[in-house]
């Protein structure tokens, strides 16, 4: 099976597997966090573990990292600007 | 933009998302009813208050009032008249009518019997009691 | 095929349309998500305790459910972009495997829905259960929806309807099932497990 | 005009235009009562101008949709219309019903028309812009299903465009919506709560899968821009305005005694729906930009992109500004809601009615396009009607925004008529850009008299 060569947008099984278990240590690990105590550097962590998670996903199962530039743009940009402003307003939770 | 743009795609999804949304609209309307008990203040809906919205209705208020803040905005919210008014006063207020004052806006004169003024007010009284998420701001409306 | 490993043509997998609407959801949801997040900044204790009585390892479990569904949505695309044309029933059993995992977290949420609705928690009952509501079932909507295109998709398979020179439903079905993955993949965090 | 029975579009268009003139010259005088209060009373109350207003609008649309439909549906289908008889015949009954409906609004008082015509047997008028007597609104039930009726049999006979499909379905859409106008439950809220099903379901719902049908086929024709390509954008803008649309109802329901989660559905959905309107203005210049053919009839093009500019202001931007619950908490009801409603209207759908007209109403009348007089002409009222209109949705603005200010938010809140009299300087200047307006619109009408033939050929060239 030669799919690399045969499936440039799509990428090879192999490595679908591989962001696949990539995906699921970031759930667990999430989750596993989430019984700690709250508090801003935990926040962020897993806020940033959630982008990391949505862009593996974006670029890899939704196959943007062939996409045009703007598309990859849009889709990177949403995810930005959605854990910005979550964020922001938890950071403002903190300080009222 | 690259890529792949057909219109049996477009249309299939515009049928499909317009289906989509309007299920997520029925199921909040349904939601919606089960809540209004507890809002609409519907316990009150006597027979003098639906005869009273009737006359509302036959006279066409909404023509220059709002009620909620929905009509027409020549004439002040009467959501809340009940409370800012009172019931004496919006009886003599409709009996009043018109004014007749020179460059003033005029209300008409409905000639309303004492009960049909009763019915009236009590509609009034019951659309004062619904819950409206402390909507007007103020007394004022 | 003209496209090679080394340099291939920058394309967006999926019809434009589906693209579009993609980006209409991602844009409901995320001022739904940023609502959620600036209404917690001033409720956020009472936020706190109610996100505690939440179960996360439902939503966990959920999340590595849409994870491996996604997956499979992808190893069927590939198998149908590798077969030949006309045989990309071979790569069907993925899509039916994404199906099945699809139809755990429609069963896992269902499970909470029931334990919820019988503590009487309803879009009424505080602000964060409107989110938790109003956000979970928005997005179970859209699991729903996105298991009707799996399954139609999933019978166009096996009919043959997909290949390498036929890919743009399926492409496109797949595209939309991976944002509902990707709205998840935040929402989980969201409103689960950040506090 | 490539079928005969296109024809009997132009009845209708000329009962709008004309039904326009009424709905205006009523606006004029709503417009003076606002600050001369007793100004025709008691001969006539501001509540009953005020029904005609609304009511005149709504009627003279629906004339303008019924007459867009019957020229665009048979050029669609590629065949004649399937009853020109049934269609002249709904137009008189229409009209006539229309006219008596009026009539009896501006001579018998609103209470013993309502004994007279069966309110009491159902009870469905007095409700704002379904004032309508009972026997009327059935009339219009029946008109609609005749007209769906052979609307729907010319293009089952013949072939089926995306086009005249969405037309099709916006006008099922509003048939089917207005059977809500029947329920009117005692219960207030639940009244309020289906009275929307109405009013926002057709003017943020089917009626805009109208108006983008409407465009879409005079786009086409002007700028010969390939079918397949403007349906397609046809079908990505409608599912657009649909998705915000049909939640963003949720906006009415913030401060009616709907449950308070309305507030975050509403304000969500409703953030959102500019987005369709800004589409459909990008795409309406994208497409005459790309034209293939320089179309002689350049009134039409004007009126066209005009539609797309003007609704995304008035719809798009006016209604945004105050569709936040925070924000609408305090603009709920005040003069913000009038000026949208004044753009709003104007931009998309009176727009678009006349955008029609202006590409219809020569070939009807057999020629491609008016003389270049007659165009200058058109697109002259064009700019007086557009440019008064912002500025009535202006005055109105900052009225509203006064409004707001005295009443509401101040710590010592006026009255609501001594607020009114704080804001009448902007009541005046809105009169008098309503003026203006009904400057702009006997110039549209002068120009169908002006020498339209002769250089209709010159034009061309």
């Amino acid at each position: 099976m030669s799919s690399t060569e045969l499936n440039p947008t799509h990428g090879s099984p192999g490595r679908t597997l591989a962001v696949w278990f990539g995906l699921c240590v970031a759930t667990v690990t999430t989750w596993r966090l989430g019984e700690q105590a709250g508090g801003a550097v935990l926040t962020a962590l897993l806020l940033g573990i959630a982008l990391v998670k949505g862009r593996l996903v974006a670029y890899e199962f939704m196959a943007l990292r062939h996409a045009p530039l703007l598309w990859r743009a849009l889709l990177s940009g949403w995810l930005c600007v959605v854990c910005l402003l979550i964020g922001l307003a938890y950071w403002k939770g903190l300080n009222p | 933009m690259s890529g792949t743009f057909t219109k049996s795609m477009a249309r299939n999804i515009f049928y499909g998302g317009t289906v989509f949304f309007f299920l997520l609209f029925l199921a909040l309307t349904f939601d919606s009813h089960r809540e209004f008990p507890k809002r609409d203040n519907s316990q009150n809906l006597t027979p003098e208050v639906i005869a009273g919205k009737k006359i509302w209705e036959t006279r066409n208020c909404i023509g220059c009032h709002t009620l909620l803040g929905e009509g027409a905005y020549f004439a002040p919210e009467l959501g809340n008249v009940y409370t800012r008014r009172g019931p004496d006063f919006i009886k003599a207020w409709i009996q009043a009518q018109p004014t007749g004052t020179h460059g003033r806006r005029q209300m008409p004169q409905f000639n309303l019997s004492e009960q049909e003024l009763d019915q009236l007010v009590a509609f009034l009284k019951y659309a004062s009691e619904i819950k409206t998420g402390n909507w007007p701001p103020n007394i004022e409306g | 095929m003209h496209a090679t490993t080394t340099l291939p043509q920058r394309r967006l997998a999926g019809d434009l349309a589906i693209w579009f609407f993609i980006l209409a959801e991602l844009l409901a949801f995320g001022v739904f998500f940023a609502a959620y997040a600036f209404a917690r900044a001033r409720h956020a204790a009472e936020f706190d305790v109610a996100q505690q009585a939440l179960n996360r390892d439902a939503g966990a479990l959920n999340t590595l459910l849409l994870l491996s569904a996604s997956a499979l949505v992808v190893r069927a695309v590939q198998g149908a972009q590798a077969g030949q044309a006309g045989q990309g029933r071979r790569a069907a059993p993925w899509l039916l495997g994404a199906i099945v995992c699809g139809l755990g977290f429609v069963g896992v949420k269902l499970g909470e829905y029931a334990g919820a609705f019988a503590a009487g928690v309803s879009l009424s009952s505080s602000v964060f259960h409107m989110f938790y509501l109003s956000l979970t079932f928005f997005h179970f909507m859209h699991v729903l929806l996105g298991l009707v295109i799996l399954a139609v998709l999933w019978a166009g398979l096996l009919a043959g309807r997909y290949g390498p020179d036929n890919l743009n439903g399926l492409e496109s079905g797949a595209a939309y099932w991976h944002m509902v993955d990707l709205v998840w993949l935040i929402l989980f965090p969201l409103v689960y497990v950040i506090h | 005009m490539q079928y005969k029975s296109q024809a009997v579009a132009k009845p209708y268009f000329i009962a709008a235009i004309g039904l326009f003139v009424g709905q205006i010259v009523f606006g004029l005088i709503m417009g003076l009562q606002y600050v001369i209060g007793d100004f025709l009373f008691p001969a006539l109350p501001f509540n009953v101008a005020r029904m005609v207003h609304t009511n005149l609008l709504i009627v003279w649309l629906l004339f303008g949709f019924m007459g867009a439909a019957y020229y665009m549906v048979p050029e669609e289908s590629e065949t004649e219309l399937f009853s020109p008889k049934l269609a002249l015949a709904m137009f008189w009954i229409f009209l006539v019903a229309g006219a008596l409906t009026i009539v009896g609004y501006l001579f018998v008082p609103y209470a013993t028309l309502a004994q007279m015509t069966g309110n009491d047997i159902l009870a469905t008028m007095g409700r704002e812009f379904l004032e309508q007597p009972l026997i009327t609104k059935v009339g219009i039930v029946v008109v609609a299903l005749a007209f769906l009726f052979n609307i729907s049999m010319t293009m089952l006979r013949g072939r089926k465009t995306a086009i005249s499909m969405v037309l099709l379905l916006g006008l099922w859409g509003l048939a089917i919506f207005f059977l809500f106008s029947f329920y009117n439950p005692h219960n207030l809220v639940k009244d309020k709560y289906y009275w929307w099903w109405v009013v926002h379901l057709w003017v943020e719902g089917v009626w805009e899968l109208i108006l983008g049908a409407l465009l879409a086929f005079v786009l086409i024709k002007v700028t010969g821009v390939d079918r397949e390509v403007i349906e397609k954008w046809l079908y990505v803008i409608i599912t657009l305005t649909l998705v915000t649309g049909i939640i963003g109802t949720g906006h009415h329901y913030y401060w009616i005694g709907a449950p308070e989660y309305w507030q975050w559905w509403g304000s969500v959905f409703s953030a959102l729906e500019p987005i369709p309107f800004f589409a459909m203005t990008v795409f309406a210049f994208n497409m005459v930009n790309r034209r293939r053919r320089e179309h002689p009839n350049r009134a039409a093009t004007l009126w066209a992109l005009g539609t797309g500019v003007m609704s995304f202001l008035g719809a798009g931007v006016w209604g945004f500004l105050h569709t936040l619950a925070p924000v609408n908490y305090y603009t709920h009801g005040s003069q913000i809601t009038a000026a949208h409603g004044h753009m709003a209207f104007y931009g998309a759908y009176v727009m678009v009615v006349l955008t029609i007209i202006s590409y219809a109403m020569p070939i009807l009348r057999g020629r491609a396009a008016n003389s270049n007089k007659a165009q200058v002409l058109e697109m002259w009222s064009f700019w007086l009607m557009t440019i008064a209109m912002v500025f009535i949705t202006l005055f109105l603005t900052a009225a509203g925004i006064l409004q707001v200010w005295l009443q509401r938010v101040s710590t010592t809140p006026l009255g609501f008529m001594a607020t009114q009299e704080q804001v009448s300087l902007f009541y005046w200047m809105r009169e008098w850009a309503g003026v203006a307006f009904f400057i702009g619109l006997v110039v549209y009408i002068a120009s169908f008299f002006v020498n339209g033939e002769g250089e209709g050929q010159a034009a061309t060239r």
